[in-house]
């Protein structure tokens, strides 16, 4: 970790992806409102996560009898912890703020914290409703963790490397979205999965009342949402360094770049959610399973037989 | 210094957690106060250096965890822990047989005199590790790969009532499997 | 068993994996987004499996009916829409659908809405992951797809000729219930949309 | 920090988790003082590893070796309890103590 960012990224990093995350909850209510015919414009969709923020926070928070407060209350906080630790990975131009040598598998243990965060929020409310949408949770993670993990690792082989920097280094002359499509494709779906993001939402669905958050109010519910929100920010900002180059691109810095490209992925996979409708559980980890896993097999198989030819190891 | 006293709080994080999995009575706080002790571990193999290792045990243990709870709290009787009830038996022989080992322990690791550091680590412990597991302990690897292929197949066998006869019918010739839920490939 | 905190333990029942576990009282509504008014339907759940299903309606003798007349009436099948694609996750139709109600509500003449709610009932019938979401889900003896395209059905009629399309009743809902899952089960209900409102409704 | 006060640690760890297997009933908290257990001998390992032979990957192939115990462990456990449980509805070892199904 020589060449690290200063020690002040440290602290701007947590500022930095709130700031993302507003801008993209904003995008996200920006649509809302021209989908309900609601008032629209940038300055209005703006003020609705600080309105929300400032309602959840002068909310009180609900009690429910029996409740496991404990780890309730733990895994609410982890999620938006585990955000922040996986975005420590993501460089911001050329270099992150932590340049670990296992980055990308690093970037993974966090997404995989999400797991045990929404079963325990879930748990905790001890409602049945949380409890079916933390189980869903558990489900989905064990569908898409595994072509999650093929997706990220196909990146790492291209560049025979765990680092991210590294990974972004490879890329210079070709992006590795070009000669890993599948992995490009898969990740962004398992990513949406891992943060249960639409289409793969049913554990937070309208059907269960919001699911493993189905309990929650006040500062619970903000830490819940915040957190889910920006753990999908950081997923999603991930794409660029293993798939699309980084901060690579002509004429413009690196850090423009990466942020040009971060907000074209959370605009695609924002928009994304809204042509389709949640994917019923039974049908799409089974897709997962049969169709998702041995395609990112596949392309690994591609990619390293490709490192072998150019000469690699 | 940091090392050090990251050190102690994650080896008295580590034995607290490990002793919380059998004083606590909810089983989903059991299952994740083992959870804590595993990653409380993990932290101190990655203050060993292990970098890889220590992330992928990060990354198993909470998959494992979590896998855990889900069948804790199906085959548990009290699994919130709302009625506090004891699952022991015969606490005092296995507190004397655990006492007499750990003091046997003890012993062994302060009166043997540990041979001294050799050899320096290896620039990329991560690359080491997988070279090793390629190369020299290739055998180890492909153990370790037919284990857990048997391991799958013998779950599986084990925790199905189902077989193809249910699925397919008698002829095996239902072109969609009969599942009480989708899901199942066919 | 003893209740802590005033909350019966679950017991066991049969299921259809063939173990033995726990079941679960549970009370779906009268509070729910996107629930039939005033329904409540009492289940045993095992897993998210219905075992057993017991509906009924609240306030079952209110007076007065809000759905009547032929605009009302209408609007009430663009409600029943916009509940069922929001049980099914489908954020965008369903506040369409809202918003299609709304002007129906607000006195805007038919006309300016029939269109563009066949156009909506159109996109949603051609939608390929609605079909996934219906074809062949488990949901017990009942056959989920068939709703939905009365459903759809119902909305068309209701919005070319304002007459209201018969209603499943409460009743019946329960029997279509039992062995679906959860997340069956709140389609099921909201493609049913049973009868919530005095039987005047339907004969006026 | 020295080999002695890990390998402390890891006999500790070791001894909590075979006080847990001896005395739990329930097979699933069995399997948790086997977990524990596991968990002592992989800082023992990694211990070993840093403070005798750190040239060496045999620490490091040891510990994956220790991983991949775990979870067959675990894997092999909740299936076992799963056709106990079918066959008779028990989840206590003094209750599976015979063979017969």
């Amino acid at each position: 970790m020589a060449d690290a960012l200063p020690l002040w990224s440290v602290v701007l990093l947590p500022v930095l992806l709130v700031v993302v995350t507003w801008a993209t909850v904003a995008f996200d209510a920006a649509l809302t409102a021209r989908a309900a015919g609601g008032p629209s414009g940038v300055g209005a969709a703006l003020a609705v996560p600080v309105r929300e923020t400032a309602r959840l926070l002068v909310g009180q928070r609900r009690r429910t009898v029996a409740a496991d407060v404990v780890l309730g209350r733990v895994g609410g906080a982890v999620l938006p912890v585990a955000a922040l630790l996986a975005a420590a990975v993501l460089p911001w131009g050329r270099l992150p703020v932590a340049d670990l040598d296992v980055g990308v598998v690093w970037f993974n243990a966090m997404e995989v914290l999400a797991w045990a965060a929404v079963w325990m929020v879930g748990w905790g409310s001890n409602s049945a409703l949380a409890l079916v949408g933390g189980y869903r949770f558990v489900a989905q993670g064990l569908a898409y963790e595994l072509p999650h993990m093929f997706a990220i690792i196909t990146a790492a082989l291209g560049a025979e490397s765990l680092r991210v920097t590294d990974i972004v280094d490879a890329q210079q002359d070709l992006w590795f979205v070009v000669i890993m499509p599948v992995a490009f494709v898969v990740y962004l779906l398992s990513a949406a999965a891992m943060t249960f993001w639409g289409p793969f939402d049913a554990p937070v669905s309208r059907d269960v009342a919001g699911g493993a958050a189905a309990e929650l109010s006040g500062i619970d519910r903000l830490v819940f949402a915040g957190g889910r929100w920006m753990l999908f920010v950081a997923a999603a900002a991930m794409a660029v360094p293993l798939f699309l180059g980084g901060g690579g691109g002509p004429w413009l810095p690196a850090w423009l770049w990466v942020a040009v490209k971060t907000a074209a992925v959370l605009a695609l996979l924002v928009w994304l959610r809204r042509k389709v409708p949640t994917l019923r559980m039974d049908r799409w980890t089974e897709f997962a399973w049969v169709v998702l896993i041995p395609a990112t097999i596949a392309q690994a198989l591609v990619v390293a037989i490709v490192v072998l030819q150019r000469g690699g190891m | 210094m940091i090392s050090i006293v990251l050190f102690w709080v994650l080896a008295v994080a580590a034995l607290v957690f490990g002793f919380l999995v059998f004083r606590l009575d909810s089983m989903a706080q059991v299952t994740f106060a083992l959870l804590a002790s595993f990653l409380a571990v993990a932290g101190l193999v990655l203050l060993l250096g292990l970098s890889y290792l220590g992330v992928v045990i990060v990354l198993m243990m909470v998959i494992e965890m979590v896998i855990m709870a889900v069948f804790m709290i199906m085959y548990m009787m009290n699994p919130a822990g709302l009625m506090p009830m004891s699952m022991f038996h015969n606490t005092k022989g296995s507190a004397v047989i655990a006492g007499v080992v750990f003091v046997a322990l003890v012993a062994g690791i302060l009166l043997v005199d540990w041979p001294t550091r050799q050899g320096e680590a290896a620039p990329d412990l991560t690359f080491a590790l997988g070279e090793a597991l390629m190369g020299g302990q290739m055998l180890t690897m492909m153990t370790l790969g037919v284990t857990l292929f048997a391991t799958i197949v013998a779950t599986v066998v084990l925790s199905t009532n189902r077989g193809r006869y249910d699925r397919f019918g008698d002829d095996l010739d239902r072109a969609v499997a009969d599942d009480p839920a989708g899901g199942g490939v066919g | 068993m003893g209740m802590p905190g005033g909350l019966p333990m679950a017991d066991l029942g049969p299921d259809r994996d063939g173990l033995t576990l726990d079941r679960l009282h549970v009370a779906l509504g009268p509070v729910l987004p996107d629930w039939p008014a005033g329904l409540v339907v009492r289940v045993v759940l095992q897993g998210d499996v219905i075992q057993e299903a017991r509906a009924e309606l609240l306030d079952r003798d209110r007076a007065g009916v809000f759905w009547d007349g032929p605009q009302r009436r209408a609007a009430r099948e663009l409600d029943a829409l916009a509940r069922l694609l929001g049980v099914a996750g489908w954020a965008d139709p369903a506040a369409r659908a809202r918003r299609l109600r709304d002007e129906l509500l607000a006195g805007s003449p038919p006309e300016r809405v029939v269109g563009r709610a066949s156009g909506l009932v159109r996109r949603v019938r051609r939608s390929r992951t609605v079909r996934l979401l219906v074809r062949g889900i488990p949901a017990g003896e009942t056959n989920l797809a068939a709703l939905v395209e009365q459903r759809l059905d119902a909305v068309e009629v209701a919005l070319s000729s304002g007459a209201a399309p018969v209603r499943g009743q409460v009743a019946e809902l329960a029997g279509l219930l039992v062995g679906a899952e959860l997340a069956a089960a709140r389609l099921i209900v909201a493609a049913v949309d049973p009868e919530t409102e005095s039987a005047r409704v339907r004969h006026g | 920090m020295t080999l002695e006060l890990f390998l402390l640690l890891a006999a500790g760890l070791f001894a909590i988790g075979l006080f847990g297997a001896l005395s739990q009933m329930s097979i699933v908290m069995i399997m948790m003082g086997l977990e524990l257990m596991l968990n002592g001998v992989i800082v023992a390992t990694a211990a070993f590893w840093f403070y005798v032979a750190p040239g060496g990957t045999d620490g490091q192939v040891l510990i994956v070796v220790v991983i991949t115990a775990m979870a067959i462990e675990m894997a092999a456990g909740f299936a076992v309890a799963t056709a106990i449980y079918r066959s008779r509805q028990v989840d206590m070892t003094d209750d599976a103590a015979d063979l017969a199904g």
